[in-house]
């Protein structure tokens, strides 16, 4: 019986290790897995590496992951929100390291990573600070840069309807990178708001197709970051 | 350099954007930065429409909700809420810039800090040590977008060009630039540098040299004048 | 108004002209657009490369495109079934030039084309017959070869429902090819089995969005390959 | 070489297929080739459950369907009617080799025209200048999947070795199979060559070291014998 679900955010985060990387979804608030990364912080692993498109608003979610000093490097389009205070004083301090790379290419190198493509080339970035010390080609009538895929030992994201199997359906613009990470994460980690048995989905509707997914975890009500923030609310 | 003026001549942003969308053709696919860019989507055309692309995901983006209906997961790339206009759909990331960088949008209307005489951008770091890089999608967009239109006061707050001869703030992609819509003057990237093709009503063409960083080249029949 | 509706398959391929390249979908009979392939026959377009899995079978559809002489190169992973005399004679007769490429790396190279990703490495055919020739490069703990994504002139794709805007759903694995020619066909012209208005196809299921697609035709009753082969129909 | 024999010893076809059957763990995905490995399918030990994926663009395969059920546009691999379980779900093609060439498959089961001792594959093509080459997924399956075991008769129809010190036909793929099952035996591919873990009822060892084209190591306890 392929059954891939666990008790709870806890349970599903229990053998993240010192020293892993871990994939988290999301763009700003939308998608993402607050609770798993609030387990991530009860678990207690230091020392990660975290790529994700953000890095968090106020002390809730991933901001509250960076505020408890357990991130050492983030992989990163947009470290810079509204109400985001925590990373850059870690920036600063010189705690958390940043890798910061465009958006278009942090999403293709962790679809390449989970598709077993280990570089490609892309015009994106050329004659750009970020393009600096990167290999450089001409191909057909562009410049390109070589960039290699991302594969991270975790990934966390949230989905809106999950079967038993880790078949997917996300909600509106929180799919955003989910499916992405749920290919390049050796253990790939779901939150989902609703999980229904398995057969309940239209073949035809999957997003992510449960080979993706390793475990699932329901969370029922999930917190809305901008609403945790606008409450003042710190975690834990 | 000129100084900042209270009343100063030109257009208004708003008047900015409505200048940028007459210039987008019916059935164009559109991103829109974030800012003034924004406000392009006020002034379609009538007759025209466009379909709007936001990066995090979504084709066919429509207009703020109404108070208290929004949906925190229905969102723009600047992170405000939005909604989906009748043919929308969503999409993962890669597709997304898969649009992008495949040249599959027509247009993309960005801000600037910097725009140089041969079209290169900057847009989206002010260097610094101190200050926190955030890139987003901009790269990607001037990399990848059929034709990139930038949207800008002619001048920084203090006074300062933004077009110039070139960059000196981190580049953001060389050579991407095809217009600039500034408050003064509507002025093409060309081979030769930058090329004036219309003016705001009541702004002289030296007004707007004076305030250019490059050579300024007019079109032989200037609109606007 | 977006509207790319067009009224007839002639319509939608009249402008396909000699030594163009064409991306046709399709696995097998699953997703082969009959009728614009017989449309581009009656066309009369010439010296044409198509690039297909397949290369059709019995003398309908693709198989009847080159029996008409019209294809002059062929890139395609399978090029042999079960019913297919056609392909083999123009081979053997030199008039066919084929450019094989593994199944996987094809619809990579497509994508890649599609994506704006002009080149990649991948693992797959090193140290086989069509890795030969190829860039070599050792990345992480692989051999790869460098592999270019491809675009071509027009796509010519079937759609079990599509919208004036162009988005677009698939019949179960009819899908196969076709989400990926529609993004690097310059001209992607679709024969749908039914058009609805734009607002009915929920934006979360849509397999292509519209942006990838120029051309919507309208063949309510599209005939299937075997069943026509079965009945050792030809065309024209 | 030896003769091929009317009467055999060794497994029949479907017995092989079992074989393999009873080494996939339980919740496997797994992608069958055309030919002697779809008999796998029919062989799922008792309280075990493999998910089966075939790179046209489906995850969750099921059986042939009933005469008249089918649908043309619902086939695998090999272009043959199938029908779909409980889970399932469709995707294009390289989300489909996303899952192969990404190492998400747990196992692929092959045909094979030979084998080499260091698990060179080769099942694509029999070269010759008359032959219509014709890859399909072969390449990235033995690419990408984490586990490939070949089930093939031990011999070719003249007798022939397919087990062999290196390849004649064209490569699909170098040092890629982990594992074979034929007629006579199971057998692993390790670093130093072809080890025998299990024969075939009533099959000495030698009897399969004078079919094979290769050294053939014997594990110390050899099951089946």
């Amino acid at each position: 019986m392929i059954d891939k679900r666990v008790a709870s955010p806890a349970e599903a985060v229990a053998d993240v290790r010192d020293g892993a990387s871990v994939l988290i979804g999301g763009f700003g608030e939308a998608g993402s897995p607050i609770e798993l990364i609030h387990a991530l912080i009860d678990q207690g692993a230091r020392d990660l590496t975290v790529i994700s498109n953000n890095c968090g608003s106020g002390e809730v979610g991933l901001a509250a992951l960076l505020k408890a000093k357990r991130v050492t490097k983030v992989v990163c389009s947009f470290p810079r929100t509204a109400n985001s205070t925590v990373f850059p004083e870690l920036y600063r301090s010189g705690f958390t390291e940043l890798e910061l790379v465009p958006q278009g290419t942090l999403a293709e190198r962790i679809r390449a990573g989970g598709a077993g493509i280990p570089a490609f080339y892309t015009p994106t970035a050329v004659g750009t600070p970020l393009g600096e010390g990167k290999e450089q080609r001409h191909i057909g009538d562009r410049d390109c840069v070589l960039e290699h895929g991302i594969v991270a030992d975790f990934a966390l994201i949230k989905a809106r309807v999950a079967d038993p199997h880790g078949n997917l359906l996300y909600n509106k613009t929180a799919r955003n990178f989910s499916p992405l990470m749920a290919m390049a994460g050796r253990t790939t980690i779901v939150q989902a708001t609703r999980v229904v048995p398995a057969g309940d989905l239209d073949p035809e509707v999957i997003v992510t197709p449960g080979i993706f997914v390793d475990r699932v975890t329901c969370v029922a009500d999930p917190a809305h970051e901008s609403t945790l923030v606008a409450a003042g609310a710190t975690y834990p | 350099m000129s100084r900042p003026s209270e009343h100063a001549p030109g257009w208004t942003r708003d008047e900015m954007a409505r200048r940028v969308a007459v210039d987008i053709r019916d059935g164009s696919y559109v991103n829109l930065g974030i800012g003034i860019p924004e406000l392009v989507a006020k002034y379609v055309p009538a007759g025209r429409e466009f379909i709007y692309h936001t990066e995090n995901g979504l084709l066919g983006m429509g207009p703020s909700p109404a108070e208290g209906h929004g949906d925190p997961e229905l969102i723009n790339a600047g992170k405000r809420q939005v909604t989906t206009v009748p043919g929308a759909a969503y999409f993962h990331q890669s597709d997304s810039f898969a649009m992008i960088r495949g040249g599959h949008l027509d247009l993309c209307v960005l801000g600037a800090l910097q725009v140089a005489q041969h079209g290169d951008l900057a847009n989206w770091s002010v260097g610094g040590p101190d200050a926190i890089p955030a890139v987003g999608g901009a790269m990607d967009l001037v990399a990848g977008v059929k034709s990139i239109f930038v949207i800008t006061q002619h001048c920084t707050k203090t006074g300062e060009p933004k077009l110039v001869e070139s960059c000196t703030y981190p580049l953001t992609g060389v050579g991407v630039v095809d217009r600039v819509y500034t408050d003064l003057a509507v002025i093409d990237v060309t081979p030769d540098g930058f090329r004036v093709i219309e003016l705001a009503p009541g702004v002289e063409l030296d007004f707007v040299r004076e305030r250019t960083g490059a050579p300024l080249h007019a079109a032989e029949r200037l609109t606007g004048v």
